[in-house]
C-alpha cells in the first residue's frame, strides 16, 4: 500500500450524543487513487462514516488522518482548503434551491475563486454527460428525483476532487443511468481519484472490480475485489498442492468458500453478497 | 476533467452554457426578507420620528432657556422730585454701554398700566399713579452682565432702579426644559434600542431560513470569511434599504407636521423640520446604523453557526 | 391493518408505544419564534407606553380646561363712598346663591397686592391705592353659570363689578389641549399600527418556515379548518404571551416613572399611572389585540397557502 | 375489469407551466384491489403520474375520476376524506422534523380523528415490523436514509387506505429490507388495498407477479403480469397450432418476443427490462 493513503482510520469509534456507539473500532485505509464500495443493511453506519471521512462529524475516539495529517488537530482556517480537495454527494443531496443548475453545480468552482468563462463550457459538458443538458436553466424543485440526484453527483465531481465521497448516489435513477453514473466515477478514479460509494445496490457492486467494505453491528468487513480474490485462492491452493504433494497422503484442503480476510480486525463478516 | 472525458462516446451535442452573470449565491431578497424589510421600516420610521421630536423638544426648552438667560429687566421706580421717564432713559443708555449686551430699551408708562390692566381692570387706576418704569434688556447668549457693577452705576446716579434677572422663573424653566430634553432623548433612546433589537432579531430569523446555504458552502469549501461577508453585506443592504424607506418616510411626515400650524407651544414635541443640517445627519445616519445593525446581527450569527460546525 | 399482520412471523417482541400525550402536531415555538415574540413584546411594549402617555396628556389637558371652565373671577372695583371689602363679600354671597357655585371666595386686598408686586416691585404702591378686590369662583363642573343674571344682581346691588370667565385664555388653553390629546391619540394609533403591522409580517414570516406541516396536514386529510384552527391558535397564544410580556414591562416602567417626581407640568407626555381602571384595561386589552393580530394574520395566510394547493 | 374502478385516467395530459407535456393521453384504469409497478427511467414523469393520482397535481386536460367521480368537479370539502383514503410513500419522504417516529407515523390517524389509545399498539407494532422498533421516539434527522423511508412507508400504510401510492419506496433501503416491504404491500394488497408502486428496481418488480406501467417520453405502456402473459402466450400459440392444422402446409407461426399489449394505446413499448 502507499507509504501515505488519503485517509487512515484508527480504532475509530463514533456515537451520537448519548446513544450507543454506531461505529467500533474502524481502522482501514483509503489508498491514493483506490476504488471501494461500501455496503451494509439501512442504519448500518454508512453515512455516518462518510460524516466522518468528510469532517462533518468528529468520532468519539480514535484518529482520523487526512493526507497524513491529524484531523482532530487541523486548524481551523486549513479546512476550506482541505474540503475543497474532496467532493461529496450526500444521501439527501442537498443542492441550493434557489440557484439553476448550472449554478449549483458550479459552486464548488466558485468557492473555489475560478472564473465562470474558464468553468463554464466544462460544466455543460458535464450536465450533458448526466443527460440533463437541457435542464441546466431549471430550479431544483421543478426537477425529478433522479435528476436532483444527478445535480448532486455533477457538483460533486465538477471540480475533479482528490477524494470523492458518494453516499447512495444511484438511488433515484434507473440502472440504465446508474450504469452511466458509475462509468463517471471509474473515469473520475483513472485520473487519480480516491473514490468510496455507499449503496445497497449489489448490481452496481458487482460491475467493478473493486473491495467492498461492509458495515453490519458497527464493524467494518473488507472483501478484497475479486481479482485478487482469485489471485488468493489460488496461491491458497497452489500453496495446498504443494502441501498434499509434499505430503501426501492427506486430507485434501477444503476450499475456502469464505472471503479471505484482508483487514485484521476480528469483525463477523456480515451478510454475503452473492 | 471534463475535458478528458470529451474523447468518449458522446450522443448529443453539448449546449452552450446559461449565459448571463453568475447566480446569487443568497436567495434573492424577494419574497422571505419582505417580513424583515417591513419590520425594519417601521421601526426605523419610528425612531426617525421620535428624533425628530425630541430635537423639536430640544430646541424649544433651549429657546426657553436662552430667552431666560439673554433677558433682564430694570425696575426704575419713581422717586420724589425725578423725571422717572428720564432715568428709565438713562438707565437704558447705561446698560447699552455694557459689554454683551445688545439692547436696551426704556419702556414708558402705557407699557407699564398695559401690563396691569389684567389685574387691576382698564380705567381703575388713578392718573397720578405712580408706577415703575421698565427697561428691558436682551443680553448676546452666552454672556454673563455684571449685574452687581451695573446697579452700582444706577444707584450712583441716584436712582431707585432695581435688576430683575428673572432668577424667580429662571430654575422652574430650567427644570421643564431639562425633562423636556430628557424626555426626548428617552423616548429617542427606546424607540431606536427597540428598532436596533427589532432588526437584530428579524436579521437572524431570516438567517435561520438559510442555514442551508451556510451549509452547502462550508462543504464546498467556502472560507467563513466568505460566508460571514457574503451575508453581512446582504443584510446590510437590506437594513439599509429598509432605513431609507423609513427615514425618507419620517421626513416627509415631519414635513407635513411643520407645514401644518400647530399651536407654537404644543408642537413642542411634534417632529419639527428646522431644515438645519440636523434632520439631514438624523435621516441620513438611521439607514445606515439600521443596516449596520442587521449585517453586524447576521455576521454574529454565522460565526456562530460556523463555528458550531467542526 | 396490523392487528391482521400480527399473525405472521416476527421474531422481535414489539416494544411498548411512547408513553405520553400526542405529540404536538406544530412545531413547539421554542427556537424559532423568539424572533416574534421578542419583536411583538417590544411593539407592543411602546404601543402600551404610548397609550399611557397619550392618556397622561389627555387627562392633563382635561385637567387644564376644566380648570378653566369651572372657574370664574369676580373684579369688584372701588367706588366713591363704597366699601370695596364689604361689596367683594356681598359679592362672593350673592354668588354662592346661584344654582351650580360650588365655592365663591372674597380675597381681601393683601391679595391683590400680592398679584401686582411682580409687576410694580414691592413697596411701591401707596397704601391708599385703590386696588379692585377679587372674588374667587368655583363652579361645579358640566355646569354653566349664568352670568348675566349675576351680573344683573352685582348691577343692581350698585357695585362697580365685572365678571371675567377667563375666555381670554380659554380658547388658547383649549387649542393646546385639543393639539395634546391628539398628538397623544397620534403616536397611540402610530405605534399601535405599527405594532399590528410587525406582528402581522413576523407572523407570516414564521408561518412560512412551516409549510411542511401544513402540506403534510393537508395530505393526511386534515381539513382546512382543522389547520388553519392549529395555527390560529398557536400564533394567538404567541401573541398574547409576547402581549402581556410588553404589557407588563410597560406597566412597570410607568409605574417607576409615576413614582419618581417630574415636575407636574412637564409629566405631560409620560405614560402616568393614575390608578383607575383605564391603565388595566389598556393594558389587557394589548395582550389580546396582539393575539388577536397575529391569528387573524396567521389564519389568512394558511388560508390562502390551502386554497393555491388544490 | 371491476365497474367502478378506484381510479381512471381518460386523454390525460400534464405538463408544467409552460413547459412540454411531460405525459401524453394517459388512458388506462386502477381496478379496484390490484397491484401495479410504474417504471421508466429517471425523469419520465413517474413522480408527476402520481402527484395526479393523489390530487397534488392537476392536468392540463383529459379526465381523472376517482372512486367513479370527476376529480376537476370534486368540491374542496370532499377532499379531506377523499385523502383520508389514500396513502401516500413520498420520494423525498415529508416527514415532520419536529415530530418523533411514532407520532409522524400515528398522524393520518389522528387526523382522522382516532383515538391514541385505540392505534397506539398497532403503531408499534408495524414499526416494529419495518425494523424501528427501537426508533418510535426519536427525531426524521437522526435517522439514517432508510430508517426515515420506512416511516414514510408506515406512515402512509397505517391507516390501511383504500388506496396505496407509493414512489421509489425502496430506494434507500438494503435489497433485504425492501423483500421485506415488498411483503407488507403484498399483504396490504391481500386485504383489499390498490397498490401502485413507482420503482426502478428491476429486483423488486420481478418478485410479484403484477402488471408493470412504464413511462417513456410521456406515454404509458402496460405490460400484463408474467401469468397473464404466459397464459395469453399459450393462447396464441393454441391458436397458432390450430391454424396450422387447419391450413398446413403454412409458415409456422413465429413465436412473438413482444409483449402483448394490454392498453390498447399506440405508445412506443419503452424499454424491456429483461
Ligand atoms: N444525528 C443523529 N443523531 C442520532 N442518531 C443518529 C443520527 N444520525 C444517524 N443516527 C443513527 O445512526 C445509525 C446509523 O445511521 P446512518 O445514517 O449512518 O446509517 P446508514 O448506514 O447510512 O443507513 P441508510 O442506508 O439507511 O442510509 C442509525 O441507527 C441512525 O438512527
Ligand atoms: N414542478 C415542476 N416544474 C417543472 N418541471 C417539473 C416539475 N416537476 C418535475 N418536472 C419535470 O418533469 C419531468 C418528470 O418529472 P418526474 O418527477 O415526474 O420524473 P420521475 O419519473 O419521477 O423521475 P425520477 O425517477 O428521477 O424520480 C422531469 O423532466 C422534471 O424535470
Ligand atoms: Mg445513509
Ligand atoms: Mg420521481
Amino acid at each position: 500500500m502507499d507509504p501515505e493513503p488519503v485517509i487512515r482510520f484508527d480504532n475509530v469509534g463514533m456515537r451520537y450524543g448519548r446513544g450507543p456507539e454506531i461505529l467500533r473500532d474502524l481502522s482501514f485505509d483509503l489508498p491514493r487513487g483506490s476504488f471501494q464500495f461500501l455496503t451494509g443493511p439501512s442504519g448500518a453506519g454508512k453515512t455516518s462514516l462518510l460524516r466522518l471521512i468528510y469532517l462533518a462529524a468528529k468520532p468519539s475516539r480514535g484518529l482520523i488522518s487526512y493526507f497524513g495529517r491529524d484531523a482532530a488537530t487541523l486548524p481551523r482556517n486549513e479546512l476550506p482548503d482541505l474540503r475543497r480537495r474532496v467532493g461529496v454527494v450526500f444521501q439527501e443531496f442537498r443542492l441550493l434551491g434557489h440557484m439553476n443548475v448550472f449554478d449549483n453545480v458550479a459552486l464548488p468552482l466558485r468557492v473555489a475563486g475560478r472564473k465562470r468563462a474558464d468553468y463554464a463550457e466544462d460544466v455543460a459538458e458535464l450536465l450533458t454527460w448526466v443527460g440533463l443538458g437541457d435542464k441546466m436553466n431549471a430550479l431544483p424543485a421543478t426537477l425529478s428525483g433522479g435528476e436532483q440526484q444527478r445535480v448532486a453527483i455533477a457538483r460533486a465531481v465538477v471540480g475533479q476532487p482528490e477524494v470523492l465521497i458518494a453516499d447512495e448516489p444511484t438511488g433515484n435513477v434507473d440502472p440504465e443511468m446508474g450504469m452511466r453514473l458509475l462509468r463517471l466515477f471509474a473515469e473520475l478514479n483513472k485520473l487519480g481519484t480516491t473514490i468510496i460509494i455507499a449503496t445497497h445496490d449489489l448490481q452496481l457492486v458487482r460491475m467493478l472490480d473493486a473491495p467492498v467494505m461492509t458495515l453490519s453491528n458497527g464493524h467494518l468487513h473488507i472483501r478484497p475485489p475479486r481479482s485478487e480474490r482469485l489471485r488468493m485462492q489460488e496461491a491458497a491452493e497452489a500453496e495446498a498442492e504443494a502441501d498434499r504433494i509434499a505430503a501426501a497422503p492427506a486430507a485434501a484442503a477444503p476450499r475456502s468458500s469464505v472471503d479471505p480476510q484482508a483487514s485484521d480486525d476480528d469483525t463477523d463478516p456480515g451478510q454475503s453478497d452473492d | 476533467m471534463t475535458t478528458r472525458i470529451r474523447g468518449r462516446a458522446m450522443t448529443n451535442p453539448i449546449p452552450k452554457p446559461p449565459s448571463g452573470g453568475n447566480g446569487r449565491l443568497l436567495p434573492p431578497d424577494a419574497g422571505r426578507d419582505r417580513p424583515l424589510f417591513v419590520v425594519a421600516a417601521i421601526l426605523v420610521f419610528l425612531a426617525c420620528i421620535a428624533g425628530l421630536g425630541a430635537r423639536g423638544a430640544w430646541l424649544q426648552a433651549q429657546r426657553w432657556t436662552t430667552d431666560l438667560e439673554t433677558s433682564l429687566t430694570i425696575q426704575v421706580r419713581p422717586a420724589e422730585g425725578r423725571d422717572a421717564e428720564a432715568d428709565a432713559d438713562r438707565a437704558a443708555a447705561l446698560t447699552r454701554a455694557m459689554p454683551g449686551v445688545e439692547q436696551a430699551t426704556s419702556r414708558g408708562r402705557d407699557h407699564a398700566l398695559a401690563l396691569l390692566t389684567p389685574w387691576l381692570g382698564e380705567g381703575n387706576l388713578p392718573d397720578d399713579l405712580p408706577l415703575p418704569l421698565l427697561v428691558d434688556v436682551r443680553t448676546r447668549s452666552g454672556v454673563t452682565i455684571d449685574t452687581a457693577a451695573l446697579q452700582a452705576q444706577l444707584d450712583a446716579e441716584g436712582m431707585a432702579a432695581r435688576i430683575d434677572d428673572h432668577g424667580r422663573w429662571a430654575n422652574a424653566v430650567r427644570r421643564a426644559a431639562g425633562t423636556a430634553q430628557a424626555l426626548g432623548l428617552g423616548l429617542l433612546a427606546l424607540l431606536a434600542g427597540a428598532a436596533a433589537a427589532v432588526i437584530a432579531f428579524a436579521a437572524r430569523a431570516s438567517l435561520a431560513a438559510r442555514l442551508d446555504v451556510i451549509d452547502a458552502l462550508h462543504l464546498c469549501g467556502a472560507e467563513d470569511r466568505f460566508i460571514a461577508g457574503l451575508f453581512q453585506r446582504r443584510f446590510f443592504m437590506l437594513g439599509l434599504k429598509a432605513g431609507v424607506a423609513g427615514a425618507v418616510f419620517a421626513g416627509l411626515v415631519s414635513l407635513l407636521v411643520s407645514l401644518g400650524d400647530a399651536p407654537a407651544d404644543m408642537a413642542f414635541f411634534l417632529p419639527q423640520w428646522a431644515s438645519d443640517p440636523f434632520e439631514f445627519v438624523l435621516l441620513a445616519c438611521a439607514p445606515v446604523l439600521a443596516g449596520l445593525t442587521a449585517a453586524i446581527s447576521a455576521r454574529l450569527a454565522v460565526a456562530s453557526d460556523l463555528r458550531g460546525r467542526w
